[in-house]
């Protein structure tokens, strides 16, 4: 942890006019853009600068095609990194696969030179060689590292209080460790008090960090949702109003398959799931309708009453 | 240990540090800081009315933090001397005890630091160990979960005296629990700490049947991954255990989970027996943790001469034959600050200790090894001018270079490590046993057929030879091209020796010894590692491949790097190729022969050269 | 290319003896199952009992049941083992092996298809489209990126999964 | 984190320092929204475990007042900054219960502050000025009121909108009137003994003792202009701003002598002395010390030598020479 609170203080000097290139990836922007929506609010309000391109492709995927095919799994990354590297920014991505994905493959191909010139031998008929070493961020490593939430706290308009809420931080921002360095992987603190600076409480519950199931849904559905059922079980009993994600799968497992648990084992959450930016745009005073909120499975309007 | 406090032989400093030992075997010369306790014992009756009227409390370090002690305290109540202390982090220095204490006047608030001199004959070192604080393995959610112990806590609260009357507790609420489990091996047996810290089993299982023997209803269950019961009466004992109905579930937790609402625990493991993933709902879970070493062991080890093995426990001679002896002659270890170990091997290695301290106390006279320096009075260049780089060489002060006179050695003082012998610049010092002539000889004889073909391999007694030895003791496999020279310590390895290697021609020479702080002879392994930095750009200019030449630092330990070091030695003296080595040696032996040439002054030495330069002749 | 079907040679690729060797220090502790969240909801799924084969070297066992496929990737094993295993990317490797030997699950098959069709593994239609306009959001447009996935793909042998799909 | 270690929890609204044993638990809570960020808890602190954050002022205005940080390793939970906060901001907890074992145990004195009113001197026209001006909302008048309608004429003619508009404005008209005076009720939690009232009282019927005296006075040249930070930073409303003659106003009838205003001017701007302390008599060395950091050693001197010849006198009487 001690970590962590060094580059807080270090990335707080630099992050003037911070630019960063963000990576949309598949799921936002055509399933959930209500998420892509958020986030480029929240960006826009907080003044950090986003340059975009029209040529990255899938990330890919961490769980099936690197299953498939580690090596295809490594190009296709490194193809998007090279992308970074010629426009010269960091990546900034708003999904948890996105990010391990790209933080993996520039972490792998920096250490490993014999693989960086595998991957460099696949993408010459591309035209393209990668060098290494590009730097791949998460919304919530921005937010809460480059910002902070000192800052977030002192430019909310519309405070959260009493909203009690569940931070699902999701499996790829944290895991594996030692390559995504940014928070801890058994008690994370970064998104609770990122919701904590948005007045509202994040509450404890069990088995924080256990997956959503998302990754097992094209796989087997049936295990899938019992995984999502156990973390919705412990979320419902630790009696919070709604809960907040980071990643797409994630939101998608708990707010489009909440039904789908809740008819399957006969049960009732109705717990309404946001992505963190679109909590942070509530807070920074955004218009909920302009938010896309109809687009949610769930209805959200509980929540929005009750921070009203 | 209150039969120690009163003993008229036995003197007992608590409160204190070790500043400084100097001197050697039966005449240590030890300074002690005593700290101020700002209680004058002679005085003190341990009434403790002072304690009732200080307004301060802290977590007490004797209790685990379980319960609090105030700023003036007894750390418990058998200690010994039983006087009061006052701990000045804490004190508001209200003064209120002073008033307390009345007409004994046992409060003395100007108490300052004092430094005692002991003159001491044998050292025994029993520091203990620690207990690992499991706050880092974040998914036991020890500091977290208030129901979580570890096993010392849950020592202090089955005390009758302990800080509950000895009945155990939910610290969430106070009340008593109905399901407790253990967890073993927490923090040691992985990639915290490698060993295994041996009592745990069966601390574990002697807490679970004081457990049951004060609950009869308590359900109590323990994770293990083995449990190891390698002692006398042991096996029973678990055998009881079973016999008592404590489950014993083979399986490491991956995680606790506690519900937010009434902190009930959550074990989430593997039962190995079912092969299934299994939830399991607890009060208490008590954590079962490593024994590590103490966090100053390796500063008290420096002042000691006493080194620390990688896990940090103190390292003992020999590991089979010298258990409790340590490299400093006169200097015993004993308990757990040599390794984890439980109460009848400590009492038995205490003892052990104490009887090899007394033989040297009762004899008169006591042998040294032999391997002492002594100066050559007529060579010695002090004389003539202002030299004494012995002196500042010598770690232990043995050697003396009084101005205007030769330097002289003072025998019992001397732990023969030869980094005088190999700085004297005039070669006036010699090391009995390791002289110039024995290790040149040596040299010759073992690369009198094929040298270049061979790895000649320098090592000092205590670490890199110790490493050669650990690799054969493990069976461990590298190629039979090498060749050990053994010196007592690395600071012995004169540069000569390297050159006149090379000079007959060896294919590489290996120079290795300890790590830089686990040298035996304090500052040696330092003086060896600055004078040989030097030795590749030499041979590079004389005209051989600087990779001929290594230095490896490695520990007796390190029986792995051993064997590795040498395959890797072997790998490259075979890419050099046997030609090359030839034609470079050729090349180098003029250059070399200038850099030998005080050898040819020593007749002693001289006769070994020309001896088996007449040998090559006649062949 | 082709796929390879050599058991011994994909070892080979992925590492031989010292990937095996990684999973040799297994004490069979079972941490890794004890946090599984698919472990947790499907008895028959075991991570501890692939590595107890692999450190045995049976890994025509491992590869030939579909239980394999059931890792979620979710990193706990990696994370907590306390002999620093790493858990989940060996059984990544055991995939990478199983897809060359006997295939791929059909829900990846599907993925895979749509990546070598348009880059990305979600479609843009347009209803999206017309949601992404409802929301003010910029239109989504690739360049060129189909034809770079379709190149890194044939290189890297893996479109060889998708013709052997249509050819069934 | 070994069991009993302590822990700082940093809230919005709060600061909590805690060590919880299993058998013993102590915590220590500042309020962050009444503390204004004096220095008296740092400088009193024995064990230095408070310290101050400075202020940020923007153009002489006040943008966040001072912070009280504290650190969890040094503080011993002797309760000293629990005594002394002028606001009360601290609150010391042992197991739940609110107490502070160094005054039990006689190692701190209690302050001596007192706030007597007297309800027979209230007359129901002052306004409620005690209530309105106090500025910790600590004073609540309870009173009888009654109701008066004012009697205007109601004009019969006019249009029905301005009949309507008429009965409008006389509903505007009621208003309340206090009858009697029944009780002024003081929370003593709130309380911080000011004295601000006494002087907003037209009728006298207030006596304060403030636990602080002492002096204080600005220096008007080292002020710069348009500096209105120590305003904004007085808790009891002390020291005002006039916009008009761009100048500070000092009461120093109210003022508690806590030192927030000095450390947010500038250097010497401000000079502040504290002359007495009251409190109930005690012997104790960590009072001495904590007074002599407070007040100057002078002052403790004197405070010294009255005890001294206290001591003597009760020696002389009682006969019993030591």
């Amino acid at each position: 942890m001690k970590r962590t609170r060094a580059t807080k203080e270090e990335s707080n000097l630099e992050k003037e006019n911070k630019d960063y290139l963000l990576f949309k990836g598949c799921l936002i922007p055509s399933s959930l853009p209500y998420m892509e929506v958020a986030a480029r609010r929240a960006l826009e309000i907080l003044e950090i600068k986003i340059t975009e391109t029209d040529n990255f492709s899938c990330c890919p995927d961490p769980i099936g095609i690197k299953a498939i095919s580690e090596l295809t799994w490594l190009s296709m990354g490194a193809r998007n990194l090279c992308i970074a590297q010629e426009i010269g920014k960091d990546i900034l991505t708003l999904c948890n696969g996105c990010y391990e994905t790209l933080k993996e493959t520039s972490h792998a191909l920096s250490e490993d030179s014999e693989l960086l010139e595998k991957v460099n031998k696949i993408l010459l008929p591309l035209n393209r060689k990668y060098e290494g070493n590009t730097i791949v961020k998460h919304i919530a490593e921005v937010l809460y590292l480059d910002i902070g939430t000192n800052q977030i706290t002192n430019m909310i308009k519309k405070p959260l209080y009493g909203l009690k809420v569940a931070a699902f931080y999701g499996c790829h921002l944290v895991r594996p460790s030692d390559v995504m360095n940014f928070d801890d992987p058994e008690e994370p603190k970064s998104l609770d008090e990122l919701i904590v600076a948005l007045g509202a409480d994040s509450l404890p519950r069990m088995r924080k960090m256990f997956c959503c199931g998302a990754p097992l849904l094209g796989v087997n559905m049936d295990l899938s949702l019992n995984i999502a059922k156990e973390n919705l079980d412990n979320i419902k009993t630790s009696g919070v109003d709604c809960i907040v994600t980071l990643c797409p799968f994630c939101q998608t497992q708990f707010d489009r398959n909440q039904k789908v648990v809740e008819r399957r084992f006969n049960k009732e959450y109705n717990l309404p799931v946001f992505y963190y930016p679109e909590l942070l745009c509530l807070a920074l005073g955004v218009d909920p309708y302009q938010l896309g909120f109809d687009l949610h499975i769930v209805k959200v309007d509980q929540v929005l009453n009750k921070i009203k | 240990m209150v039969d120690a406090g009163h003993h008229p032989k036995i003197n007992v400093l608590t409160y204190s540090e070790l500043e400084e030992v100097r001197g050697f075997v039966g005449n240590f010369k030890v300074k002690v800081k005593k700290k101020p306790r700002f209680v004058i014992p002679e005085k003190c009756n341990g009434c403790g009315l002072c304690v009732d009227v200080c307004p301060i409390e802290v977590p007490n370090e004797f209790d685990e933090g379980t319960t609090t002690r105030k700023a003036i305290y007894v750390p418990f109540a058998q200690a010994v001397p039983l006087v009061y202390t006052i701990d000045m982090d804490a004190c508001i220095e209200c003064f209120k005890c002073i008033e307390a204490c009345g007409k004994l006047e046992a409060i003395d608030f100007s108490q300052k630091e004092e430094i005692i001199e002991l003159d001491i004959g044998t050292i025994i070192v029993a520091t203990g160990y620690d207990i690992y604080d499991p706050t880092p393995i974040k998914q036991y959610g020890y500091g977290r979960y208030p129901n979580v112990l570890t096993a010392l806590e849950l020592e202090r609260l089955l005390d009758e005296s302990g800080p509950t009357m000895g009945k155990l507790y939910r610290p969430s609420d106070m009340k008593a629990p109905g399901k407790v489990a253990f967890i073993q091996c927490v923090g040691s047996r992985d990639d915290i700490h490698e060993y295994c810290s041996g009592f745990c089993c069966m601390y574990t299982i002697k807490n679970s049947l004081i457990l049951r023997e004060k609950y009869p209803d308590l359900d109590i269950s323990i994770y293990y991954m083995d449990i190891r019961t390698p002692s006398k009466g042991y096996e029973e004992f678990y055998r009881r255990a079973r016999e008592e109905g404590i489950k014993f579930i083979q399986g490491k937790p991956s995680e606790i989970a506690q519900d937010p609402n009434n902190h009930n625990l959550f074990i989430y493991s593997e039962d190995l027996a079912k092969g299934k993933a299994i939830r399991d709902e607890v009060d208490i879970v008590i954590l079962s943790t490593a024994a590590e070493p103490r966090p100053d062991s390796r500063t008290l080890g420096s002042k000691l001469g006493v080194t620390s093995g990688p896990s940090g426990f103190y390292m003992e001679s020999h590991p089979k034959l010298k258990p409790i002896d340590t490299p400093t002659e006169g200097v015993f270890i004993a308990g757990s600050s040599q390794g984890p170990k439980d109460i009848p091997y400590s009492v038995a290695q205490g003892s052990a200790a104490s009887s090899r301290a007394s033989r040297i106390l009762s004899s008169p006279e006591w042998e040294i090894e032999p391997l002492i320096a002594f100066v050559d009075a007529d060579k010695c260049r002090n004389v003539r001018k202002k030299c004494g780089i012995c002196e500042t060489r010598c770690p232990y002060g043995a050697i003396i270079a009084p101005e205007g006179k030769p330097a002289y050695v003072i025998g019992a003082k001397c732990h023969g490590c030869g980094t005088c012998v190999a700085d004297c610049p005039e070669g006036a010092i010699t090391q009995l046993h390791y002289t110039d002539v024995q290790i040149v000889a040596q040299i010759h004889a073992i690369l009198r057929e094929k040298p270049e073909e061979k790895i000649l391999v320098f090592t000092c007694h205590w670490c890199s030879f110790g490493a050669a030895d650990t690799a054969g003791n493990s069976h461990l496999k590298y190629p039979p091209d090498n060749r050990i020279i053994k010196v007592m310590c690395s600071g012995r390895l004169d540069r000569k020796f390297i050159y006149e290697a090379f000079r007959i021609g060896a294919g590489m020479v290996l120079a290795s010894g300890c790590h830089p702080q686990d040298c035996h002879y304090i500052t040696g392994q330092h003086h060896a590692e600055r004078r040989l930095k030097a030795v590749p750009k030499i041979l590079e200019r004389a005209g051989i491949s600087p990779e001929r030449f290594s230095v490896k630092w490695m520990s007796a330990s390190e029986g792995q790097t051993f064997s590795k070091v040498m395959k890797e030695s072997s790998e490259t003296l075979k890419s050099i190729g046997i030609e090359r080595i030839k034609e470079e040696n050729e090349k180098a032996k003029p250059e070399l022969e200038k850099r030998i040439k005080t050898f040819r002054e020593d007749p002693d030495v001289a006769k070994i050269l020309l001896a088996d330069e007449k040998v090559d002749i006649e062949a | 290319m082709e796929i390879e079907k050599d058991l011994e040679k994909l070892i080979e690729e992925i590492g031989g003896e010292d990937f095996q060797k990684k999973v040799q220090v297994c004490y069979q502790c079972g941490t890794c199952v004890g946090g599984c969240p698919v472990a947790w909801v499907n008895e028959n799924f075991n991570p501890r009992k692939i590595m107890l084969a692999l450190s045995r070297g049976e890994i025509d066992e491992i590869i030939n049941n579909d239980l394999l496929w059931f890792c979620c990737y979710c990193h706990t094993c990696l994370e907590r083992c306390p002999q620093k295993i790493p858990v989940s990317e060996i059984i990544v490797k055991l995939k990478n092996i199983a897809a060359k030997v006997r295939g791929i699950p059909e829900g990846y098959v599907n993925e895979l298809k749509m990546i070598a069709k348009t880059g990305r593994i979600s479609s843009i239609s347009s209803a999206t489209e017309r949601r992404r306009e409802q929301l003010n959001l910029p239109k989504l447009v690739q360049t060129s990126v189909e034809k770079d996935i379709k190149r890194i793909l044939k290189q890297t042998g893996t479109n060889l999964f998708l013709e052997k799909e249509i050819k069934k | 984190m070994k069991r009993g270690t302590p822990v700082k929890i940093d809230k919005r609204d709060k600061l909590i320092l805690e060590m919880k044993t299993i058998t013993k638990e102590y915590s220590l809570t500042l309020d962050k929204d009444l503390c204004c960020g004096c220095e008296i808890c740092t400088i009193i602190c024995p064990k230095e475990a408070l310290s101050l954050i400075d202020a940020q002022i923007e153009n002489g205005s006040l943008i966040e007042k001072p912070k009280i940080d504290a650190d969890p390793d040094k503080c011993i939970y002797c309760g000293e900054c629990v005594i002394l906060c002028p606001y009360n901001a601290f609150k010391l907890k042992v197991n739940g219960k609110e107490t502070i074992p160094s005054v039990d145990l006689e190692a701190f004195p209690t302050l001596i502050r007192e706030i007597e009113v007297d309800v027979k001197k209230c007359i129901p026209d002052c306004k409620l000025a005690c209530q309105e001006g106090c500025p910790f909302e600590a004073i609540e008048v309870i009173y009888e009121k009654e109701i008066e309608v004012s009697k205007k004429e109601k004009k019969a003619e006019g249009s029905e909108k301005e009949r309507k508009l008429a009965k409008s404005q006389e509903k505007k008209k009621k208003i309340e009137k206090i009858k009697k005076i029944i009780d002024v009720k003081i929370d003593k939690e709130k309380c911080t003994y000011c004295s601000k009232c006494v002087y907003d009282c037209p009728y006298n019927a207030i006596k304060v003792t403030k636990p602080i005296e002492g002096k204080i006075s600005i220096n008007y040249e080292l002020m710069p202009k348009r500096f209105k930070a120590a305003a904004d930073v007085c808790p009891t409303k002390a020291i005002t701003y006039d916009e008009k003659k761009d100048k500070l106003k000092l009461e120093d009838k109210w003022c508690l002598f806590c030192g927030a205003c000095r450390l947010v001017s500038p250097e010497n701007a401000i000079i502040l002395e504290r002359t007495r302390i009251l409190h109930e008599y005690i012997e104790s060395g960590a009072w001495n010390k904590a007074l002599e950091k407070l007040i100057s050693p002078e002052e403790l001197a004197k405070e010294l030598r009255i005890k001294a010849e206290n001591k003597i006198r009760y020696w002389i009487l009682e006969s019993r020479v030591p």
